[in-house]
């Protein structure tokens, strides 16, 4: 069953939801090796998205709903994954443009854009400790899944469970790029908070895929 | 007439007190900060850096001068979101926000183009 | 305890600005400002680089940031009024201010000596 | 006729006095190529010099006033200037520190003492079109005219022909000191405002020498 208009809204719901609910713990994980403002930025950020999202009109497309999550993060997150995660929705939302509904084909190549989005903007790899390290894995998860021939739900499933594998993998790394690479091998023993918050929205997707 | 420039920082203070800085050696070079969250807060934000860049375009061109990494994300996605034309004529130096923001105001002072204003304030770097 | 730092600035914005941008990093560092002239002009004064340097020992010694050549010279004649054991515990970081700052503050946060704290600082060299 | 106390007095009152008529002087040149504060500085720094030195006691030595102007130059002026001439006067006022009156070899002394001073702190050359280019002339011409035999007074007017001519000699100069030397190529045809003024002070410690 593709996913239409009502899966995005409710996948931005959900993710608000999320965020708001783990606020404190990015806040602390970006104390550790940060400024310790990534909750905080990303609750302002999944609120506004919420409030400007309910506005749009009634045939607003998947790909007109994203791109309002990629413009109003990019002016309402006011830290480094303001640009990265506006950046990842506004190439996603441009790779689904002309779709009335998300098919698993259509979810690979908005994960696919959204990844490829953040590298260009953020030019991390995997193994730098950031977002990159959960989103690869995902897309990788989520390609692999679709191939298989599942369905939209378990797709987004996959990459939310290898998301969360790869905000783990982040845990003994040295950060290469952000903030965190300030800090050197004190960094080790930490997890990155960008990771963890791009888990939560990719959990996000596929609870709301499973609810649809 | 002579390149702008605009001072993205995390902090509202450090833009300003850059844009005074460097105002004091520059008479006449249009200098706008850029500075802190929409709120005020630490941190940058898309909207005062995209109306800074638009008004420090007086004609000749614009060069960005940007605190920490987070500064030049931001940066960057203003000028994604400018039509080709408008985003030709801005540039990122690739300098220290104070250092290189005193440097490139002399240069756009004394008549440099994009070029020169950006190498000017490379030239900054690794001499504090 | 940790390494204080001190934030000479020819703008008393920019120094408060750093202190809270690069307070954010580091919680628990002593980081004090020493920015603008006496009367809150643009320059150096002598006097508040003094204090700040005085404010920011507490045990593990001091590490100066400076934003323009000035700044240094001030900082420097500064030195020259401690007595020789305050003044070995104090050092001027060949960094840009505000990047130095920041590299600098994460560094004392963690427990770097005043080698460990100046390196970082001056990592943040040509790498904006 | 060795000079004491009041000349010292004198000097301070006549190079407050040309700083502040030529402040507006100051001030177009440091504009031209610097920040364009020199004059307001320097007129900041001997006014308070003037009021400062007032303060002494009866007893105080040459040296002891010379001292006053150092710190109160250190804390007042607010630009590079400030630190210069503050460890000028302070390496001078203590290579004349055991004299009760200033003979041509004390003058000497404290004439090189102070540029000495100024090169320790600025590191500037003759040629770097700082105000060591008024400088080393000066202290090379009373060093010339005292081992000739000359006057007090006849040395120090020595010492500020030669720093005027030093400083006409930087108008051609690229600046690697200072401010101006972010100008490169324009600060030709530009005098240092430096130099200027320590035309204006060696002036008028030839003026008070030749009163005394
Ligand atoms: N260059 C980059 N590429 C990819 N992700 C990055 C990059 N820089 C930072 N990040 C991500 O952004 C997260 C921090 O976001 P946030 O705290 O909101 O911004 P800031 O670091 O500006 O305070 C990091 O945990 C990391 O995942
Ligand atoms: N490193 C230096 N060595 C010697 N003189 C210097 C140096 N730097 C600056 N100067 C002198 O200081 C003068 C400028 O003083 P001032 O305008 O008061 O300070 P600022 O440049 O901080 O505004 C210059 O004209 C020059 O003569
Ligand atoms: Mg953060
Ligand atoms: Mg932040
Ligand atoms: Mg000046
Ligand atoms: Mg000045």
């Amino acid at each position: 069953m593709a996913l239409g208009r009502e899966f995005v809204a409710d996948w931005i719901a959900r993710s608000a939801q999320a965020i708001s609910e783990h606020r404190s713990e990015l806040i602390t994980l970006d104390r550790e090796i940060g400024d310790g403002d990534h909750g905080e930025n990303m609750d302002r950020g999944f609120t506004a998205v919420a409030v400007k999202s309910g506005d749009l009109p009634a045939d607003a497309t998947p790909a007109d709903v994203l791109k309002v999550v990629a413009t109003t993060l990019i002016s309402t997150v006011g830290g480094a994954s303001g640009p990265l995660y506006g950046t990842a929705f506004l190439k996603g939302s441009q790779a689904v443009a002309d779709r009335a509904e998300l098919d698993g084909a259509a979810i690979v190549a908005f994960l696919t854009a959204a990844r490829d989005g953040i590298v260009l903007r953020g030019k991390a790899e995997v193994g730098d400790k950031t977002m990159i390290d959960a989103w690869t894995p995902a897309v990788d998860a989520a390609a692999a899944a679709q191939a298989e021939g599942r369905s939209e739900a378990e797709i987004l499933a996959a990459a939310a469970d290898a998301a969360q594998s790869g905000a783990e993998s982040t845990d003994p790394l040295v950060a290469r790029k952000g903030r965190a690479s300030y800090l050197g091998e004190r960094a080790i023993g930490h997890r990155d908070p960008g990771s963890v918050s791009t888990t939560l929205i990719l959990r996000a997707a596929a609870d709301a895929a499973a609810a649809a | 007439m002579s390149v702008g420039l605009v001072i993205v920082s995390h902090s509202s203070k450090i833009a300003e007190g850059v844009v005074e800085l460097a105002g004091q050696m520059a008479d006449g070079v249009t200098i706008v900060a850029a500075g802190g969250t929409d709120e005020g807060g630490i941190g940058t934000s898309f909207d005062k850096v995209g109306a800074a860049i638009e008004a420090a375009e007086t004609g000749d061109g614009v060069v960005v001068l940007c605190d920490l990494g987070s500064a030049i994300l931001t940066t960057e996605t203003a000028l994604d979101f400018l039509d080709d034309t408008a985003r030709e004529r801005v540039a990122i130096a690739d300098a220290p926000i104070v250092e290189g923001a005193v440097a490139a105001a002399v240069a756009a002072r004394t008549g440099g183009d994009r070029a020169a204003v950006l190498a000017a304030a490379a030239s900054a770097n690794g001499d504090a």
